[in-house]
């Protein structure tokens, strides 16, 4: 992503003049630096569409800070996006610890923050109590896991199960627990239950360990660039059972880093499927594709839906004014987005439906849809 | 002189490098304050011995003797607080502190201020420290360094950088100074004047000296004993006079007669 | 059996930080330099053996041959501009910049690609199971084990046996009497970078046949590891490399294959440490006490 | 054979040498003494190519060898034995004589010198295979010479080699010079040690302070009420 | 008269630094400097202590230490677990987070006795990332994703610990103690031999850097929410190195003049997301090609200062450079 909407900020305030500033704070290097990248291009596919009409006459301008996927620097980051550039709201980050370093910022300087990705729970809701500036785009997790384990009962009627999960992702936990609690109700039984680091390249020892405990099914709620090698090297050690995870999976590298053969036999949840024919779906896909050269990913695609959920909400609250915003998202009500139809939730999550989609020959194939 | 008992001993002392017996058997016996000589032919073991004698290596076999009390196994820095310290052969100063830093780090042993005075700055900090940089100085003075004090030790020339290893071997304050090829590297002009400086500080701290130089000049001079190695064995044992005729020496060693 | 599968699969990743790890401790032992930026000239490799696969339609020789000589291009470039400056300085000033460096080539990467994966086509060399007693075994992975034997072998040649490697160590222990030899230090400064970057070339090629997908920041972990390869079997000491490669590679899988994959690198580095203390100097490394 | 003409070499700031001229004719032995920091090793290492004068010349064999680099300088037939030994530490002592031979192709006529320097230098036979590091200061000085006749130099540039060495090795050591000389190489000898590098020499400099300040034959020179005084220590 | 005369230039910094610590107090209580130059005024200082700890193990013990970012997550942990799971006041928690690093540092203190150089960088780089692991895999303190921490840290907190950390390693380095040090530093086996317990202030340089380091890490954790052991790596142990190398080995001014330069240059950057790396790290290779040694060499900003004064008069100026 080398986007040059780099300009010098001399405008006063975020809500002055015909231009409103909205941050981006996002993982633009460091360890997940390409979460964080695929966002921005996303965000900037929909920043310049929805440009080319403006918002009531206005335009918004994405400030974008990079955090290097570190927390102390999503804090910097915040603080600056909000005290220097004076954004009205802040997209970000793609993580959830890099959003929860600006929790505390955005609710005292209540400028809103809509993490396009950030899946753990305690981002919007803490004890119970609703952090009053923070939303999201994406899933909250247990509803992924529990789809999956339905399927796998009812579905494919496995009986046994492993879950493998990157240890440092609230996503991947978030899934598992919610699959294993819902598996485990419905008569299913957990044979074995192993974790990964993220950017590991190597599996096979973990495989293997797996494979000795004769699991029906995997359970692999990751994000695709590690699936990608462990669904290749499960095939690879001989483990030919079927494998499941998220929305994590979807991405066009995934079929290249697995290969079409070794992805046979595997499902996932997701919001949307690219080959579905919804003209709004498709309309994203040829944009994006004309813009990047490339298919969008999961990231992609809810960056660029965080962009829309965000100029919704600004055009209903009729102004830039930070709190207005935020009520205005608190509000949004069956928004037609790439991802899904959604309405938040008194928790700031989104309630999307959910697809079922199974691999075969590299192709992604729409097999049910679940509502919440 | 034989019947008192000996300050420094080394009773049978050799090590083993891998296949290389590089001492064996090394019997020797210092008195306090003899001067004496160690000489042999380069690779004999004489750098070796004073590495045994100072603890940066440890004997493999026979024992070291301090006033009685036995040296082997204690690491370096205790020798040195027990009363041994030495110069190297191939100079080691610490390069990048002052000349007076160098003296003062030596003296460190015998300083009184604990290292919780010196971080909180109490009265003892500023007292330990005014008597380390008096006691500094009078080294300076004698080996006539005061004038480079500030300047750092790797800056010195050749010729004083010898002469501060050796204010700094003294600082340390010992009973017993090896010094390993102090003439090295000087003119004759410059030999004779060290010969002056050390017999000077043999009276003026009541030391005892074991030195090591292929210098004849510098060793037949001043030593009143010399102790002659020769693969990693104890060839000969003498006064001057002795050890220059001895056909051992002469053919292991100094080649025919010198002057 | 699953013990057994579990060497094998120690063994494999192993051979990929030996790989890795050799090109590491020849620069490492020659120059005395902590090169962080070989596991980026480890990626650059990887990406240019990708794109000469996919954009030239090349196959897998050319495509490494290629590679190797662009490493070796850069790794010269790499030394003569920010490391021959410095051959004076301290070395930890040049690990400073060996760090500059290894950022510099991440994020210039991802600045004009991006930070996104890329998937070598599984079609280059193709990969054949071989089942031995219920052990899978890839027939990838026994190359690469191959290939690592090769250029250890290879290279220990050039080091001790040539002309070449010969002045490599005397430029390694003293530049400046190695002149007086008539050693021309600056070519055998950049020979010794232009042979290990072009190793690393290899190693990024064939880590993307092996393992499929490509990264900008890919050559991070496999740079650190090679580091603590070569430093466990002996800083550079060719074959201590290659031990300390698979060594790694093994405590790794047995490590995973006990179901602490989380505590994998911690118990690896607990090994290490251990290791050094009883062998301050790794595991080939003579422990050479400086003579007084 | 080498003509120094007015070179003045800086090492930073610092004027180590100051317009110094010599002249080495072929087949001599000519000495260089002075004190410590006279810049003695300075303009050795001026000749051999290791650092370069800002002015003046050096005219080699007719051709000017000033600010060439090294290896030409070697490759024309200058050998320098560093001040201070520099042998490879880590590398054994046949290897560190194999260096020596770096630039040579004639591989009987290198078995022939490593016999020639094994006979000079009998404890090195003995040591063969023994890191360099690990001998001895004068073992080292010894392979520092062997290693510099590997390159069977036309012009042997020595600093200091008796330095640390034992008084029966340092005969030694100037009697091979002596060898090495009869047998047609020049030497431009640096010596602390006045007395027997002026018994040997044919002509002499004498450097104060990056100046030559005397020069002649060297019976002329032993004989100077000034040298005497300063460097042969006032008999 | 005499003491107050030698400690008067110590006494000086102090009294400068506290009419700093007004005026800056001043300027936050009242509005003038906002919540972004706070912030970046707090980083700098956490980063100034980092520096300043690994300055005394590297820069003046000559200890190649690449771990330190695990005194630091020590630190962190250890400050939160006291405030967040036990509900301890934050000074309880700060100087918790110092004794348990120190106690990290008397650890790792000890393979230093055995090895040296690569051999002990790759020891305590190893260190560290046992360290990041071990909390990976400590479900207590909230394993990959973390611990949420309060924001506690405040200027009076940050001042005072940034005052205390330099007034202690400085005073350490200028005394009899932080020359033997240094000797170590420059010649281990001459240092033995001139009598200095060198395995003592090995380990001592471990202990105290270690112990502030920690203290550093509770001011951190106290500051930006949320503490993760992805944040303690190997490449934030870099990020200290670069401080103390870039700033010059063995100068304390220098470490904390990088740390300072480097904490703005950072800051600065955010507004060129895309080329911020690059940007950074050609800083990076620029100026240690241009000053190899580091911005100060080895020398203090003091005996610039003192040497200037002094120019003419009696020279003392060598008493109080590090090295
Ligand atoms: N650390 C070591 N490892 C292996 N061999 C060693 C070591 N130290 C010394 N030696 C060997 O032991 C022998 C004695 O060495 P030593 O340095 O004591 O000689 P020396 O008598 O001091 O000679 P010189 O007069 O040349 O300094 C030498 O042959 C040397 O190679
Ligand atoms: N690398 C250097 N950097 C700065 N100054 C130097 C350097 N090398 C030598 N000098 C200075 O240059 C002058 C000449 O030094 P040189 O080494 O040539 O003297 P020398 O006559 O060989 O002395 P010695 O008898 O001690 O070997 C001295 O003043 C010395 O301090
Ligand atoms: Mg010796
Ligand atoms: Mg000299």
């Amino acid at each position: 992503g080398c986007g040059n909407n780099q300009q010098s900020g001399g405008s006063a305030g975020g809500g002055g003049g015909d231009v409103i500033k909205v941050g981006a704070n996002l993982e633009l290097s460091g360890g997940v630096a390409s979460y964080g990248q695929s966002i921005a291009e996303g965000l900037e596919l929909a920043f310049d569409e929805i440009n080319k009409k403006g918002i009531d006459g206005k335009k918004l301008k994405l400030v974008k800070v990079d955090n290097k996927s570190e927390a102390a620097e999503a804090t910097n980051g915040a603080i600056k996006l909000i005290s220097q550039d004076k954004v009205v709201a802040i997209i970000g980050s793609a993580t959830s610890t890099n959003t929860l370093a600006q929790v505390q910022i955005a609710n005292d300087n209540k400028v809103p923050v809509i993490t396009p990705s950030g899946t753990n729970p305690t981002i919007t809701t803490k004890d119970g109590k609703v952090n009053d500036f923070i939303f999201r785009t994406c899933f909250i997790d247990p509803f992924q896991g529990t789809v999956a384990a339905k399927f796998a009962l009812d579905d494919l009627k496995v009986k046994s199960a492993a879950i493998l999960i990157d240890s440092a992702s609230d996503y991947s936990k978030g899934l598992a627990a919610s699959f294993k609690e819902t598996f485990t109700a419905g008569g299913g039984k957990i044979v074995a239950e192993e974790a990964y680091v993220a950017k590991d390249t190597d599996f096979r020892a973990t495989l293997t360990r797996i494979k000795s405990a004769n699991p029906e099914f995997i359970f692999l709620p990751g994000y695709y660039e590690e699936v990608g090698l462990i669904v290749k090297q499960a095939r690879e050690l001989g483990l030919n059972v079927p494998i499941m995870g998220g929305d994590g999976w979807d991405s066009p590298k995934l079929v290249e880093i697995a290969g079409k053969d070794a992805l046979n036999n595997t499902y996932i949840t997701n919001h949307y499927s690219s080959g579905d024919p919804d003209p709004k779906i498709q309309e994203f896909v040829k944009a994006f594709k004309a813009k990047y050269n490339k298919a969008p990913d999961a990231f992609n695609a809810l960056g660029y839906d965080t962009a829309y959920f965000l100029a919704d909400a600004i055009k209903r609250a009729g102004s830039a004014d930070p709190v207005k915003i935020k009520d205005a998202l608190a509000k949004t009500k069956d928004l037609q987005l790439v991802t899904g139809i959604f309405t938040i939730n008194e928790k700031h999550d989104p309630i999307k439906s959910a697809v079922i989609l199974e691999y075969k020959d590299g192709q992604q194939q729409f097999k049910t849809k679940v509502n919440p | 002189m034989a019947a008192k008992t000996p300050l420094l001993k080394a009773e049978n002392v050799g090590i083993q490098f891998g296949g290389l017996k590089a001492l064996s058997g090394a019997t020797m016996e210092l008195h306090q304050g003899e001067l004496i000589g160690l000489i042999g032919p380069n690779g004999a073991g004489k750098t070796t011995l004073f590495n045994l004698l100072t603890g940066v290596y440890v004997p493999t076999e026979g024992r070291i003797m301090l006033g009685g009390e036995t040296l082997n196994g204690l690491p370096p820095y205790k020798i040195t607080r027990k009363g041994i310290s030495r110069t190297f052969q191939n100079i080691r100063l610490f390069g990048e502190l002052s000349v007076l830093d160098n003296v003062k780090v030596a003296y460190h042993a015998h300083a009184r201020h604990s290292m919780l005075s010196s971080i909180f700055r109490l009265p003892s900090h500023f007292r330990g420290e005014q008597e380390m940089e008096e006691k500094a100085i009078e080294f300076l003075n004698i080996f006539q360094l005061d004038s480079v004090k500030h300047e750092k030790a790797k800056n010195l020339p050749y010729g004083q950088q010898r002469r501060l290893e050796i204010a700094r071997a003294l600082a340390a304050q010992p009973k017993v100074l090896l010094l390993d090829e102090p003439a090295a590297g000087m003119n004759p002009q410059e030999t004779k004047e060290l010969m002056k400086l050390i017999a000077f500080i043999r009276e003026w701290f009541a030391l005892t000296i074991l030195l090591i130089e292929h210098d004849m000049s510098l060793v037949m001079g001043i030593c009143e004993r010399i102790y002659v190695l020769d693969h990693g064995q104890l060839i000969a044992e003498g006064t001057p006079e002795q050890v220059r005729s001895n056909p051992k020496v002469i053919e292991a060693y100094l080649g025919e007669e010198v002057s | 059996m699953e013990l057994i599968q579990q060497l094998v699969n120690g063994v494999s990743l192993g051979s990929i930080y030996a790989l890795i790890a050799l090109g590491y401790t020849m620069v490492y032992g020659i120059v005395r330099l902590i090169n962080f930026a070989h596991g980026d000239v480890f990626m650059v490799g990887s990406f240019v053996g990708f794109y000469a696969v996919t954009m030239l339609g090349i196959g897998f020789f050319p495509a490494l041959l290629l590679a190797m000589a662009a490493c070796a291009v850069l790794g010269m470039v790499i030394e003569r501009i920010a490391y021959k400056p410095l051959r004076n300085a301290t070395r930890i000033a040049v690990l400073i910049t060996a760090i500059g460096v290894s950022l510099f080539i991440e994020y210039v990467t991802i600045y004009l690609r991006g930070a996104q994966p890329e998937a070598y086509p599984s079609t280059l060399l193709p990969d054949r199971n071989l089942k031995l007693f219920g052990v899978v075994i890839s027939s990838q992975s026994l190359f690469i084990l191959g290939t690592s034997l090769v250029l250890m072998i290879l290279l220990q040649f050039i080091v001790h046996r040539t002309k070449i490697g010969k002045a490599m160590r005397a430029v390694s222990h003293d530049a400046e009497a190695a002149r007086l030899m008539g050693i021309n230090v600056d070519n055998t400064i950049s020979a010794t970078f232009a042979i290990g970057s072009a190793l690393a070339g290899a190693a990024g090629v064939i880590f993307g046949i092996y393992y499929t997908k490509i990264e900008p920041l890919m050559g991070i972990l496999p740079g650190l590891k090679a580091f603590v390869a070569a430093v466990l079997g002996g800083i550079g000491i060719i074959p201590g490399a290659m031990v300390g490669g698979l060594l790694l590679g093994v405590i790794e899988s047995l490590v995973s294959g006990l179901g602490y994959s989380l505590w994998r690198d911690g118990v690896a580095f607990v090994i290490l440490i251990l290791i050094l203390i009883f062998r301050p100097a790794g595991l080939f490394g003579k422990n050479v006490r400086e003579k007084v | 054979m080498l003509n120094v003409n007015g070179i003045d070499v800086f090492y930073g700031n610092i004027h180590a040498l100051k317009g110094v001229s010599l002249e080495v004719n072929k087949g001599e032995i000519v000495t260089l003494i002075g004190a410590n920091g006279a810049g003695k090793t300075t303009l050795l290492k001026t000749i051999s190519g290791l650092l370069k004068p800002k002015n003046g010349d050096i005219v080699y064999e007719g051709a000017s060898i000033a600010g060439k680099a090294a290896q030409t300088i070697v490759k024309q037939g200058i050998s320098h034995v560093p001040e201070g030994r520099r042998v490879f530490a880590n590398m054994t002592v046949e290897e560190n004589l194999e260096l020596g031979a770096f630039l040579r192709k004639d591989k009987v006529g290198i078995q022939q010198d490593f016999a020639n320097v094994f006979q000079l230098f009998p404890r090195l036979e003995e040591r063969r295979k023994q890191l360099a590091g690990t001998l001895s200061g004068g073992e080292q000085q010894m392979l520092a010479i062997g290693r510099a006749l590997m390159a069977r130099p036309k012009l042997l540039l020595l600093d200091e080699p008796s330095m640390g060495l034992a008084p029966l090795l340092v005969k030694t050591i100037f009697r091979i010079i002596q060898e090495i000389n009869a047998s047609g190489t020049t030497i431009l000898l640096v010596e602390q040690n006045a007395h027997m590098a002026l018994s040997i020499a044919d002509r002499a400099y004498v450097l104060e302070s990056g100046r030559v300040v005397l020069s002649g034959t060297a019976a002329e020179l032993q004989a100077s009420e000034q040298v005497k005084q300063a460097y042969l220590g006032g008999h | 008269m005499a003491t107050w005369k030698r400690t008067r230039g110590f006494w000086g910094s102090v009294i400068l630094a506290f009419a700093f610590f007004a005026v800056v107090e001043w300027l936050i209580a009242s509005g003038m400097l906002n919540i972004f130059y706070v912030n970046t005024l707090f980083f700098m200082a956490i980063n100034v202590m980092l520096a300043a700890s690994l300055h005394l193990i590297i820069g003046i013990t000559g200890q190649f230490s690449i771990g330190h970012a695990g005194f630091f997550a020590v630190g962190a942990y250890a400050s939160a677990i006291m405030t967040m799971k036990l509900q301890l006041p934050f000074a309880v928690g700060v100087l918790t987070a110092g004794v348990a690093a120190m106690l990290a540092g008397l650890i790792i203190g000890v393979p230093s006795l055995r090895l040296k150089g690569d051999y002990l960088a790759i020891a305590t780089l190893g260190f560290g990332e046992i360290v990041r692991i071990a909390l990976l895999n400590i479900d207590y303190v909230g394993g990959a994703s973390g611990m949420t921490v309060t924001h506690m840290t405040t200027w009076p907190w940050v001042f005072a610990c940034l005052l205390v950390t330099l007034l202690v390693i400085a005073n350490f380095t200028n005394s009899t103690h932080g020359r033997a040090c240094i000797s170590i530093r420059e010649d281990e086996i001459a240092a033995d031999a001139m009598g200095i317990n060198t395995t003592y202030y090995k380990v001592a340089a471990f202990v105290i850097g270690a112990f502030f380091a920690g203290i550093a890490g509770a001011l951190y954790a106290h500051h930006f929410y949320i503490i993760q052991p992805s944040n303690f790596g190997f490449l934030k142990s870099f990020d200290i190195l670069i401080f103390v190398v870039l700033g010059g080995l063995g100068s304390l001014s220098g470490s904390v003049i990088a740390a300072v330069l480097l904490t703005i240059v950072s800051t600065f950057l955010q507004n060129y997301p895309e080329t911020r790396m690059i940007i950074y790290s050609l800083v990076l290779i620029f100026v240690m090609l241009y000053r190899p040694t580091g911005l100060m060499g080895t020398k203090e900003l003091s005996s610039l200062w003192k040497w200037r004064k002094t120019e003419g008069g009696v020279n003392h100026g060598g008493k109080n450079t590090v090295a």
